[in-house]
């Protein structure tokens, strides 16, 4: 991980985009100020899960008085269930779904990117329409469906749709950037003798390695943050994620431990974190049009 | 295995340890019988309820509240349990009007859990700085605002004023309307009170805001009905509005000291605002397929002295007179506090109100919405008053 | 190799002779152009079929009907959308809180990510680091934690009126007045630029740099680069942004939720429209005309989004 | 083993654009053809709608008889070295060339030996594991044309393989495609801009123009006998000189035109009358300033001169004015406006009517 | 007006991998310059540094005596035609013509005739509200021929222009760019592989390999004058013969060597010894079939004859069994497999130590 930052960080920059001094320090403070800006509530946020409970909120300032560990342990055995096995709940979701995504919607995406079949404009404006609809009001018939499938009560709900490309978002993110790789390399491939699923999966996937990793970022990420989908369909507190572990840590009408919510909340967003440190490393630069006269 | 209970309640999770200790009681007394709880905090609990009893795939025994028990019985989702008494179900020793906020249409849905009762926390420590004296149970809303708007004259703490605004907290509104002699809302489900009333509710908070006495609009606004965002939680105010059964929490929260008193008097003689409310119930579903061992479990819970001692008053004060006293030598002096609150309320408590019908819930958003009209300023006390009366007679047309 | 190929060659004429029939062969045509399309679309069909398409038409019904989620639903005909369009005055103030919500936050919004993607694309030292700062923020998403620390910051002692302070100004409560609430709302939308500017950036990587080298030659400034390169080229990602956000934002729920504890207040100041639905829905029991709500809402959104497709032609630009 | 190629009526349309008007062309088994035409008369769409990567708007498409219209690229054996390259930009030189091979199902073993055998031909051994962005353009197009030669398809279509690679290399490369023909014997389509390329490697040389067919046939056919002025213009470089001329008198066995105020006596019977305009045609190559070296075409003026070392080009201008290009062996000193007398071979010059068609 | 051009020791190291190993050159003022070199020699990288996209490793670049090494690209006042085009996908023609202008903030009605002009030089009026997508491989070359064009910049950069043209409208750009430079005067540097290009155009013609310059000079000095044994092999098409031979005798006028086993006697006076190993050098184009035309240089066999129409390839064998290219004028009737006498004009000849050195 560090060894990948790192070697980002030496990776010389190329020519056209290198830097004066003074421009690359203004470049810099503004970027550490902005930086700043976004950050304050997250340090807020931190410095409020070391602080003395009554403290968190009567003060802006950043510094805690003192410095007091005890959130963490207490948010992490609040609940009778350890925060550990909600994080592996989460993670395993997470990572279920950011296979299942990464892999149906490129292959939905190929199609609608490159492959000509009857009604592919029809198709493609149903998909987006799917997009459309706010999931309050299919919750309750897709509820159903699962719970007559026996699925309510196993993470099969959360993940299975992934398998079957019902992100329609990641299907359009891709459809757009699958369009930019050149169809000369898919024509290339067609000589070569492969077939359309050889073209996706050698020629396509490997040069729209941005997006992809784009897709895996939101996918973890989302479903990570993702609460709505599992308070419904996760009844039994073992099978509890991160944020529904979260969320039943704070109850509102009884007292609540805002040191601890807050010391879950940064752990909670320390795998997200790497994750995204990870991932975004894919977000290199794009090749598809070298090799290329045009 | 001849049965399996499914249990849901919210909460947190003190509650649910107690419950849960309850249920391997009643396992270790019932061989046979499996047990499994969901819980979840109030916000959303409600919303994954509302699925599982959509989708037909509802616990057997429900936490309900008193807001939501017409709605969920009133719909056919929880079963008529007045059969199962007293055989089965024995309430003998509870409080008759406790087991009538259970019922909706002549049918018990509900076995209170524990009473509670509207109360205003006092926030002793800054009473004291600013050297005002603490109200008394013979205060009236006049008094109180002069008492208010002195504290906050004093200014011992930056940002700090005598009281919460209560004009959009609907519990301090039917206290209000109750100690005029009316109500929020008839048995038969209409508005129990008038443009006038609603228009001087309106009216005296707007007095108390421009005296000081009350905290301001965009301040008030701050508090989303919940422990943490009360104005007496973020030191805005040294008087704010809950239920008794809070308490507990709101001194956790808080460094000063705090007390209960009743919601003020409207005028020196007026009395019977208050009520002792079941502050929750436990439901059986309609659809449950183990009725009678779940009608069991309830009774149990409430019955039996080992879960009595389990559960103490964390769900509020036990309805049941044996079990209260089973519980009442074990509080300490800060969980004394709730209990002696509502057992000294005295005239000031009342008859309880028949359960709120469906379409309470958008009531309670309106009068808040007007109350902030008002507090904003956009429309005067009169209209306001007016605009209440017309917009709760509309939602409860509509059902 | 070329046996190979040969035998298939004439395992299709043996194949076509031995049917001969004319409509065989023109299934078997039918089926080669459309069959590798519908395989890969495979498993969003199923998804579509299996799970999508039936709770969206279950809905579709069920705004027809009085539908309270407790008992069977009974059919009211057109009533709900009668009612939406006539007798609702909630309606039409959560359609504009959300079109000002969405009108204010998606420009700001893509504006900020891009213009970050691009300070962020090349050349920085540190650049994971920065990227993952300016992430952050979305990663926190809608967790509790958001409502708080925008009270921290937008309440009447928040940071934002202490910094006010500075140049003798006393700001109100923002986040609770109802004059200025949404804007906090739009500000929360704004600094969760995250990921837009992660697409952004994937754009970015996608240009081809001997773009940027021809421009330079014909003498362009980064500035024009940027407006006569960069952007053009962007436009697909561009469109693909503003049309999710667009619809993200006609659907936004958890910052309103959160942050007005799913009143929507003061004033119904923030009463997004899918809260309002939420509040139908489950709050009051209206699943049929929440239901309706919700395809009203669809209505609209595809309207917008129908008209960005149809001029999206006009500059988007496709390199296929 | 090979494969015929027949084209039959085959149209190209964009929209409302016709780019190829209807062609029918034959290509024998084990052929090797040449389509050369001005930049933009179709040559790579026909290419690609052979390939089958273009659609075919009109006509048929048979391979060994065999109606391909309908047939994905992919499932008719046909190899292509694209004129954009279309290299693959993620893998390197190496996995390009392998590419189709692994995809064909060969194991590694044997695609190993196919690659570096290819990659020797090619000269690219050093290059094998650098990625096609390392790459200058001339090695790029050397990848290109080996992605095809690695595999042995029923067909292979070139699109102006050599264009960016040095004149040695070009002759190497040329020498390499024109044995790998021999050795696979399989037919061959082969799209140039180069004299040499077409005249040397073409069994059969297709002149197109504007999506048309102007001629087909032997490369020294065309040279010698091209069908119009367009197909004498095109083949040959320099280009053949054009002189505006008229018929005087037309015999038996010989015809009299006045082409630049000369009157100049062909041995051969023409079909025209006399009076008519014609086109005089002849190759640089056939003119001369020696004397006495065959019919005297007239005095030109020298307007420029370029010596290229083993060949001198002069540029003249007849007493009519007319341009007039010369080609002279080696290197000759010829000074800028001075004259000299420019004789032709009589039967080395070409006629051609209003209409462009030979006579 | 003109700019000059000077590199000094300049470098290019891609990671490990030097490909510029040190290049000292200067191009005067409004001079036309012309590198060849073979593919992968180096050419566009040169191109690239002086352009400003690359950037230099070592060494400095300056114009008109200012070091340039650290100036943006669009500060250099530089023009250039991409190997790869380049252009922009998303403008029209037009669009990609004007872009240049419009950025150095000429107006609408400046533009479109600038535009217009330069497209009819191209010949692509009618594509000007084409997108580059919708182009031919030749139409998109002569639209980046286009772009560079239609401004006027201190220093042209060409890199391999006219590959993708037909001969004719090859000639006619050749024409139009040399034009082009008399007119503007501007400092030019082109990169081609195209023989004719190279002598005709160039002041200066720049040959380098591996990243090294072989040598500097006007096209007929290197054509007759090669430094080196690569240069000679470079300049030229078809290639120069290059035969083992063994010095035999060195007179004071004179020298014998011994080429093909026979002795041959040239006459100026060699740089070698008696009995030192050499290369003989000879064109095919200095090659003679007739008797009596030059020395006698062996009886070779005939491998393979080329005809081109305009000239006769015969591809031969010595005794020695060395490989001997002769090119003859016109279409020639030699078989195949018969022998013929090969003799060569002494003063055309070339003479090269170990080293490769011209001796
Ligand atoms: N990015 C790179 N990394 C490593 N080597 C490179 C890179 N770019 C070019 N090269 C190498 O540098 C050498 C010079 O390349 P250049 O493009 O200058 O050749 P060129 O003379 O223009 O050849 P051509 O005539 O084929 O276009 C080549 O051998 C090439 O492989
Ligand atoms: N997508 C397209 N839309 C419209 N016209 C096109 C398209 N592609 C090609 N053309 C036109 O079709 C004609 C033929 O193009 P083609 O590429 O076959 O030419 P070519 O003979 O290969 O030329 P070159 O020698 O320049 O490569 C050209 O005039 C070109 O402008
Ligand atoms: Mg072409
Ligand atoms: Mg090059």
């Amino acid at each position: 991980m560090t060894n990948g930052i790192t070697s980002a960080i030496a990776a010389p920059p190329s020519d056209i985009t290198k830097r004066s001094l003074p421009a690359s320090i203004t470049v810099h403070t503004l970027l550490i100020l902005g930086s700043l800006l976004m950050l304050y509530p997250l340090l807020w946020m931190v410095s409020a899960s070391v602080r003395p409970e009554n403290e968190i909120f009567s003060s802006t300032s950043l510094i805690p008085s003192s410095i007091d560990f005890s959130s963490y342990l207490r948010g992490w055995v609040g609940l009778d269930i350890s925060f550990g096995r909600f994080f592996w709940n989460s993670l395993v979701i997470s990572v279920l779904t950011v296979i299942g995504n990464v892999v149906a919607c490129s292959l939905a995406a190929y199609a609608f990117a490159r492959l000509r079949f009857a009604g592919r404009n029809f198709w493609f404006a149903i998909m987006l329409g799917t997009l459309m609809i706010p999931y309050h009001v299919t919750l309750i018939p897709q509820y159903v469906l699962f719970l007559n499938l026996g699925w309510v009560n196993t993470i099969l709900p959360l993940v299975v749709p992934k398998f079957l490309a019902s992100d329609a978002f990641f299907i359009f993110l891709m459809v757009q950037f699958f369009r930019g790789i050149p169809r000369e390399l898919d024509e290339a491939a067609m000589m070569d003798g492969c077939s359309a699923w050889r073209i996706y999966w050698k020629i396509m996937l490997p040069l729209s390695l941005p997006v992809l990793a784009t897709a895996a970022i939101f996918s973890f990420i989302w479903t990570w943050d993702d609460f709505f989908g599992p308070l419904i369909y996760l009844n039994d507190m073992n099978t509890y994620t991160i944020q529904l572990g979260l969320r039943t840590f704070v109850d509102s009408t009884s007292a609540s431990d805002w040191g601890g919510l807050f010391a879950m909340s940064t752990l909670t967003l320390v795998p997200v974190f790497f994750f995204f440190l990870f991932f975004q490393r894919l977000l290199i630069e794009g090749i598809a049009t070298t090799g290329m006269k045009r | 295995e001849d049965a399996r209970l499914r249990l849901i309640w919210w909460g947190s999770q003190p509650r649910a340890d107690r419950t849960n200790k309850v249920s391997d009681l009643y396992k270790s007394k019932n061989p046979g019988v499996s047990i499994t709880g969901e819980f979840l905090g109030w916000g959303d609990y409600w919303p994954r309820l509302a699925t599982q009893v959509a989708g037909k795939n509802a616990p057997d025994v429900i936490q309900m509240d008193y807001r939501y028990i017409v709605e969920y019985a009133g719909r056919g989702a929880l079963a008529p349990l007045e059969s199962y008494m007293p055989a089965k179900l024995n309430l003998d020793d509870f409080d008759k009007a406790q087991i009538e906020g259970g019922s909706v249409n002549g049918h018990l849905y509900g076995v209170s859990l524990g009473a509670n009762s509207a109360a205003t926390v006092l926030n002793t420590t800054a009473f004291q700085e600013a050297g005002i004296e603490l109200p008394t149970q013979a205060t009236t809303w006049e008094e109180f605002g002069k008492m208010a708007a002195e504290l906050t004259k004093a200014g011992k703490r930056k940002g700090m004023f005598g009281m919460a605004d209560g004009s959009g907290a609907e519990p301090l509104f039917e206290n209000y309307l109750r100690q005029r002699g009316k109500a929020l809302y008839t048995a038969d489900g209409k508005i129990a009170f008038g443009v006038e009333e609603a228009s001087e509710w309106f009216d005296m908070w707007n007095k108390f805001r421009e005296s000081g006495a009350c905290v301001p609009a965009d301040i008030q606004a701050l508090d989303k009905n919940d422990i943490e965002t009360n104005t007496v939680s973020l030191g805005k105010s040294a008087a704010g509005y809950a239920h008794s059964n809070q308490f507990v929490a709101y001194q956790q929260m808080n460094k000063d000291k705090l007390a209960l008193t009743n919601y003020m008097r409207v005028a020196k003689d007026s009395k019977g605002g208050h009520y002792r409310k079941p502050s929750m119930f436990f439901s059986v579903s309609s659809q449950s397929k183990v009725l009678d061992q779940a009608v069991d479990y309830v009774n149990f819970f409430v019955k039996n002295p080992d879960a009595a001692t389990l559960l103490g008053v964390e769900r509020g004060i036990p309805e049941s007179a044996a079990m209260r006293d089973v519980v009442a030598g074990k509080l300490d002096d800060v969980g004394k506090i709730p209990l002696e609150y509502v057992a000294g309320l005295g005239d000031l408590a009342g008859k309880l109100p028949p359960p709120p019908p469906s379409g309470a819930g958008e009531g309670e958003l309106t009068l808040r919405n007007i109350a902030e009209q008002v507090a904003f300023g956009q429309v005067t006390p009169a209209d306001g008053g007016k605009q209440l009366v017309d917009e709760i007679t509309r939602i409860l047309a509509r059902g | 190799m070329t046996n190979a190929m040969r035998t298939t060659a004439s395992g299709a004429v043996a194949v076509e002779h031995y049917h001969g029939a004319v409509a065989d062969s023109r299934f078997r045509r039918l089926w080669n152009a459309n069959a590798p399309g519908y395989l890969f679309l495979l498993p969003w069909l199923l998804g579509f079929f299996g799970l999508t398409l039936g709770p969206a038409l279950i809905s579709l019904y069920l705004s027809f009907t009085d539908f309270d989620m407790l008992q069977s639903p009974g059919w009211v005909g057109a009533a709900n959308y009668v009612r939406i369009a006539t007798a609702d005055p909630k309606f039409a103030s959560a359609m504009s809180v959300t079109l000002t919500y969405v009108v204010l936050s998606v420009p700001f919004k893509l504006a900020f990510a891009l213009l970050v993607a691009m300070a962020l694309n090349k050349g920085v030292r540190g650049l994971p680091v920065y990227r993952a700062i300016f992430y952050l923020p979305s990663l926190l998403g809608g967790s509790v934690a958001i409502a708080v620390l925008w009270r921290q910051l937008f309440a009447r002692d928040g940071l934002v009126n202490a910094a006010l302070a500075n140049f003798g100004i006393e700001g109100p409560s923002w986040i609770s007045h109802p004059s200025y609430s949404i804007y906090t709302l739009v500000a929360l939308s704004v600094w969760q630029f995250g990921s837009p500017m992660i697409i952004f950036l994937a754009g970015l990587r996608q240009i081809p740099t001997d773009m940027y080298e021809a421009a330079s030659l014909d003498g362009a400034s980064k500035f024009r680069q940027f407006y006569k390169i960069t952007l053009p080229l962007l436009t697909p990602v561009i469109f693909f942004n503003a049309v999710v956000q667009t619809i993200d934002a006609f659907k936004a729920f958890t910052p309103a939720f959160i942050i007005s504890g799913g009143t929507g207040g003061p004033i119904n100041s923030t009463l997004f429209y899918t809260l309002y639905l939420y509040q139908e829905a489950f709050g009051n029991f209206r699943m049929g005309y929440a239901s309706a709500l919700a395809w009203v809402l669809v209505l609209i959104i595809a309207v917008f989004t129908a008209f960005s497709f149809l001029t999206s032609r006009y500059w988007v630009h496709y390199d296929d | 083993m090979a494969t015929s190629v027949v084209l039959q009526k085959v149209e190209k349309r964009y929209g409302a654009l016709d780019v190829i008007h209807g062609i029918d062309l034959k290509i024998d088994p084990g052929e090797f053809a040449v389509f050369v035409g001005p930049s933009g008369c179709g040559k790579s769409t026909l290419l690609r709608m052979i390939a089958g990567l273009e659609e075919i708007t009109g006509g048929a498409l048979l391979l060994d008889n065999e109606r391909m219209n309908e047939v994905a690229p992919a499932k008719r054996g046909i190899a292509m070295v694209f004129q954009s390259y279309a290299l693959y930009p993620h893998m390197s030189v190496y996995k390009n060339l392998a590419f189709g091979l692994e995809t064909a199902g060969y194991k590694k073993t044997e695609i190993q030996p196919k690659v570096k055998r290819a990659a020797e031909i090619l000269q690219i051994e050093k290059l094998l594991e650098r990625k096609p962005k390392a790459l200058s353009g001339g090695q790029r197009q050397r990848v290109a044309i080996g992605r095809a030669i690695v595999r042995e398809p029923r067909i292979f279509l070139f699109d102006e393989p050599l264009s960016n690679l040095d004149a040695e290399l070009r002759v190497q490369m040329r020498v390499e495609i024109s044995r790998l023909h021999r050795s696979l014997g399989n037919t061959m389509i082969y799209v140039t801009h180069d004299q040499v390329e077409a005249m040397t490697m073409a069994d059969k040389i297709v002149v197109l123009n504007s999506g048309r067919i102007e001629q087909v046939g032997a490369p020294l056919d065309l040279y010698n006998n091209p069908a119009n002025r367009f197909v004498a213009g095109f083949i040959g470089s320099p280009k053949m000189n054009f002189l505006q001329a008229r018929v005087e008198q037309v015999g038996e066995a010989e015809t009299t035109i006045n082409v630049c105020g000369n009157a100049v006596r062909l041995p051969r019977r023409l079909k025209a009358e006399a009076g008519q305009t014609i086109t005089f045609g002849i190759r640089p190559e056939h003119l001369s300033v020696l004397e006495n070296n065959g019919i005297t075409l007239a005095t030109v003026n020298i307007d420029l001169v370029e010596n290229l070392g083993g060949a001198t080009m002069l540029y003249a201008k007849t007493p009519d004015a007319q341009q007039l290009t010369i080609a002279l062996d080696g290197q000759q000193k010829v000074e800028r406006g001075t004259n000299v007398k420019a004789s032709f071979d009589p039967t080395r010059c070409h006629v051609f009517d209003a209409s462009g068609t030979a006579i």
